[in-house]
């Protein structure tokens, strides 16, 4: 069986949901990081300099996530991903998206294990 | 020397000065992350560099005999200045000289380069700051015969400081990569609260006694601080529908420099008015600003230029002969607003074209010049200039 | 006027004013990072708001002549109060009326409107703290005559806003998302550095003179500050093996808050013994707190409203007649006691069914309600009310 | 007691309260970020422990009749200590008992055990900064008698704490993962900010009175921290082409460390020889530092002992029988610059040998000891001994 | 057609360069991130300690730029971050690298839609 | 050959002996960059609020390095950057993972160079 990565860009105020969905299906692991993103959202309207004016920022706050999991997880992991993810039930824009990459070998660090066994 | 007004004098002094700090964060709030170090280091060396130049000779030329232009060198070194209260008075203008510059460097900020400006510092002081401080503040200055009347300084200060701020953006061109927002906001509020606190030794020390006009300089530059912030977030509200703290504060510092000409001439009521006006006149520039072509930076002429020269003008307007001894307008006499006018224009006129002339010639002196290489703009001035980081956090920390 | 004693209330007014930016950064610290700004803000504001209703009618309210219950309007837009020891009164206790609302943010922090917030304010400070002030510090006012001891504010600034504070936090109901740590611990850190320090003036500017009294109430205030400091710091290694920084700062102002009262009143060993008790009771109290479904977010009420009786009711144990004329418990009189509870109780009573009423008020007006929108808690109100983000870093810094 | 000089005192004390939370962000920012919190709380608890106990036996200890060498402990909880001079002076040397071994901390960041820091406080505060406190201040004292000058504290302050962090240092040993660069350099600016601002109190308050000695000694504190900023920026930019904003607020302090001694007796110009002194003396001990085994982390031997020796050796080089009382060479006299030599080196031994006596034996305590472990000094001492971490801005936050 | 991560790291100072790039050459969404880099460029001087002397720091801020695209469009982005990353005409040390991965699936979170629609 | 990138989630407090492992392996490059991890390791006791009490804190910090090698580099890579990271001679729960991943291409901004020459 292989290993797949599965990382997420999604909003920062959904990442608790994310996470608990995560580890809810099952996840051994996963980490978050806070970047900068920029999709369709176009951006939020903010105030410039000494607050004068306002002007639109492309780029918004956005969180990844990323978890390795086994292959078979990759639907259960996106399913509840998107569930955690999506903003009320239609969604919107800047929701978000999945990636999904291969993963060819995995390591224990602490014990060295390799492989399935290893995530 | 009265115990009382010394230890006003005292505590005055020291908030003055914690007043550049202040400035220091304010401004370095503003820019964005990897220039906070180098725009804090522009206010915090006036600290050093000022507090030197005037002890040496600043005092003199602003405070010494002299003639109706400029004082003369009969206090080099502060010579002849004995511990009492000509000393106090020495230390406590020091701390005007030193903050006067670094409200300049607002307009400068992201590409001056360092060592010029350090330059800049020692001549501009000395050819622009202390022969206005004559003028208005010496006895025989011929703006304070004429009977201009600036308590803390709103010409001296202020409006000096936002025209030489022009000359200098307009001298070192605009930026590269200006940021869109603020990088570090709370440094902004601290900065405004600091100014805020040390106002009241700026404005209430100005009096140079612990009295009746120390009291009221007191109440009414918390009363214009506190209506300008209002007025700037209740406009930014109604605007834009949210509140921008950058706004209110700068709405407080807009009201601090309004009230700071006419703090020992004008009542609360009259320091209300002089608050609302600071709001929206300050408010209004800052958004008409970016649609010049000067890029002062940090609206240094948005807030000192047009709160300063509404706050001259306002004194004249609101005087009350029992304060200041003058009727303004609301008491029905013009002329006090004539000679507010005559101030105005003078240290406008003659601080921009002074202040130009220094500017133009160190960007011609070889190893100085005003503006900072591409790179090293790009890169940030923290690390260009300063061999810092603000922040340094990563695995590396 | 003697000068001395202005000098002394010119600084102390100034100490007192920072207290509000100091605590701005003690609750903005506290909170999550998103939030921060908007935190400040509440803070911030009250500066700007309170400062213009003070000197429009707030004063009057609270210190002119009226009944026992409430001043009247004779001193409306300060009339009639001249630049000198009254306008000094008036001034001192603007510096009160502004951190008593801005006490009560912490509160409601992460998900109370703003522009709701604002006008909370106004009605506030004219319905609730005036009259409180009143009762307690008018010549005339009921407490006052009935010999209640609060030197700087344990009634009228501590318990006042607590017990708003749990009204306020009662109606807007639980933040969605509490953040589990503090956001900025440097922040918290500096803001209770700034309130300990303006405390000073709080505390020993309440006697309106440089003398002994001043003295007493700045070593008391110091010694109460440091031993709650110690008790908290101690009692958390203690019970977690791990010294919380913002525990002490907590602590710190646990302190603060309970010697205010008793400043006056109370000699250096009552001030360790407040100190000591206001440490363990707030310690015990923000212990608690979460067990208990108000989301009093900053634990307004463990600090202020715990720290505040435990200190009023200290007040009556550890006076000595030899400082405030009027026996404690210690010296065997049980009725100094009896009289600083009947305080406690009716500000308790009257500032929660008051605030209670006027949010219930502000909440069914349409334009205005208490609670933004649950996105906009989810984004963050810093960018949601106020378009700003604290600190900007990323690549379009 | 005269009131203004009560203002003005009280005032300072407020202000070198402030020295200490001022010198906790200045560490704070100049250690890792992993550990700000913790170097922060080394300054903060000395505010909480030192005001404890100084008013139940250190006072006493130190300004008790006692003998020669050390106070007796008829003062033990100020008893007899009445609400006024006395009273005022005990407040106003508490704040410098405070900052004193906060100032030691910076030798051990990053690595000491904060449990054995607290009780280390209590101890060397009774058997180190009393006894030489009352060697050099109380009027029995044998330096005193001898004729020393050390007007706000150089000796007792800061000599005294750098050697004794010298032995800290030596017996902590070194630490296992030094930063490179400071973590948080706008806190290294605002610490020596709120440094510059307090040291008015420190130095100026120190004649305990609102008069022309406290006028003088404000100047010439400022003459000599601006002129060894100055001087440390010029010297940093000459060597390698930056100027370092850390460089340049270490020169503040240097000079203002320098000045100390010297405050009451020298005239402004000695005052810009002694900051010019200071900014090259420190900057040639910084950067020697590196090359000696012993990790006095932050420098504090470098210019709080460089900076004091220069400072009490220069008292007797500029003091002027104007100020003073007594000669020094630049009148002719090296009389007493061989008293300020006495006073240095007995500080120097007699705080290194009992600080080094102290913390070998708390080493050796079960329970106690000088080290973390190695895992919690990588993890970093802000989750390791308090639990915290000082900017929480995940998604978690 | 299949999908592709390309990550770039860049100069701090380069990366509006960058993404204005991306978006000309019609990437759909990215995001971007500091990052502490290693690499030939050895480090900056900076000020150690107090400011009395300087050190080299190997390690050199710099920024992550990612952005999945579909396969056809590699060689385009790849040549337009090339041109707006590079410093001058020849390029200094430092400037950077690109990295290309394989991605098997990508989702919008907002409609659930799966690979190249969802790009 | 092809290339690889090797990706390790390591205690931030090792991050300094796993840079300098990878560099005397021979790594030409590499970044890295703080995040918040979540694995088996429950977390750390923190205070919460103002310091009353303390909570479990399931997320820790976590310190992410990136390197792309040579596929015969796996190994080595692999092999130092256990030794680096682990705490200890048996290792701790938290210590980390390492994630293989394959890289399809890699190119030098400075130069264009591609592939191998340009790891
Ligand atoms: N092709 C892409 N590659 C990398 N990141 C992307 C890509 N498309 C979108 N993103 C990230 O996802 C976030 C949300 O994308 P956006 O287009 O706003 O949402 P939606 O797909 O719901 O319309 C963006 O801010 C961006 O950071
Ligand atoms: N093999 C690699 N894997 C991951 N990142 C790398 C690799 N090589 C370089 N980098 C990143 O790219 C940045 C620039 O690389 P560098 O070698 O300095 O540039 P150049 O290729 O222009 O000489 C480095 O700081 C590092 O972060
Ligand atoms: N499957 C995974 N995907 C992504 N990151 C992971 C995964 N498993 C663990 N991690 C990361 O590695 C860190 C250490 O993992 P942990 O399970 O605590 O260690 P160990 O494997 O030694 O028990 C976690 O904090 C998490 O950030």
């Amino acid at each position: 069986m292989t290993m797949i990565s599965i990382e997420a860009v999604v909003r920062p105020e959904r990442i608790h949901h994310v996470t608990e969905a995560l580890e809810s299906v099952g996840c051994q692991g996963f980490y978050y990081s806070n970047v900068t993103g920029e999709g369709r959202q176009r951006g939020v309207e903010v105030f410039v300099g000494r607050g004068g004016a306002m002007a639109s920022r492309h780029s918004v706050p956005k969180t990844i996530v990323r978890t390795v999991v086994v292959d078979d997880m990759q639907e259960a992991v996106i399913t509840a991903i998107i569930e955690a993810a999506r903003t009320g039930d239609k969604g919107e824009i800047g929701d978000g998206k999945i990636f999904v990459t291969p993963v060819t070998e995995v390591v224990r660090v602490r014990t060295g294990e390799r492989g399935e066994t290893a995530v | 020397m009265d115990s009382g007004n010394t230890a006003w004098l005292l505590t005055a002094s020291a908030l003055v000065l914690l007043m550049t700090p202040g400035l220091a964060f304010f401004y370095g709030g503003l820019v964005r992350s990897r220039n906070v170090i180098s725009t804090i280091m522009l206010s915090f060396m006036s600290m050093a560099v000022v507090s030197v130049v005037w002890i040496l000779w600043g005092y003199s030329v602003a405070f010494g005999d002299g003639n109706a232009w400029v004082g003369d060198l009969s206090f080099l070194g502060l010579r002849g200045i004995e511990p009492g209260d000509d000393m106090l008075f020495a230390v406590f203008q020091m701390m005007f000289a030193i903050i006067t510059p670094a409200l300049i460097t607002g307009a400068i900020v992201e590409r001056f380069k360092f060592t010029t400006y350090l330059v800049f510092l020692v001549i501009w002081i000395t050819v622009v700051y202390a022969p206005i401080a004559h003028w208005v503040w010496a006895p025989n200055g011929w703006l304070f015969e004429m009977g201009a009347l600036d308590f803390a300084g709103g010409t001296v200060v202020h409006i000096n400081a936002a025209v030489a701020a022009v000359a200098a953006a307009i001298l070192v061109g605009k930026r590269r990569n200006p940021g869109l927002e603020p990088g570090n906001l709370p440094y902004v509020v601290i900065g405004a609260a600091l100014l805020w606190f040390g106002w009241f030794g700026f404005n209430a020390g100005s009096g140079l006694a612990a009295d009746g006009v120390a009291v009221n300089a007191f109440l009414v530059t918390n009363a214009a601080a506190a209506t300008a912030a209002l007025t700037w977030g209740v406009l930014s509200q109604i605007q834009n529908k949210k509140m921008s703290a950058a706004g209110v504060a700068t709405g407080a510092v807009g009201g601090l420099v309004a009230i700071t000409p006419a703090a020992g001439a004008v009542g609360v009521m009259g320091a209300l008015a002089i608050g609302l006006g600071a709001g929206v006149f300050c408010y209004a520039a800052v958004l008409i600003r970016p649609k010049i072509a000067v890029d002062d930076s940090l609206d240094v002429f948005a807030v000192h230029g047009v709160g300063g020269i509404w706050g001259a003008l306002a004194t004249g307007i609101f005087t009350v002969s029992a304060f200041a001894g003058v009727p303004g307008l609301i008491e029905g006499d013009v002329e006090q607003l004539g000679i507010q006018a005559v101030g105005i224009v003078a240290t406008l006129a003659y601080s921009f074209i002074a202040t130009f002339i220094i500017l133009k010639v160190l960007d011609l002196i070889p190893g100085l010049g005003l503006r900072v290489s591409d790179r090293d703009e790009d890169v940030g001035l923290d690390v260009a200039a300063h061999g810092e980081r603000a922040y340094v956090s990563d695995g590396a920390d």
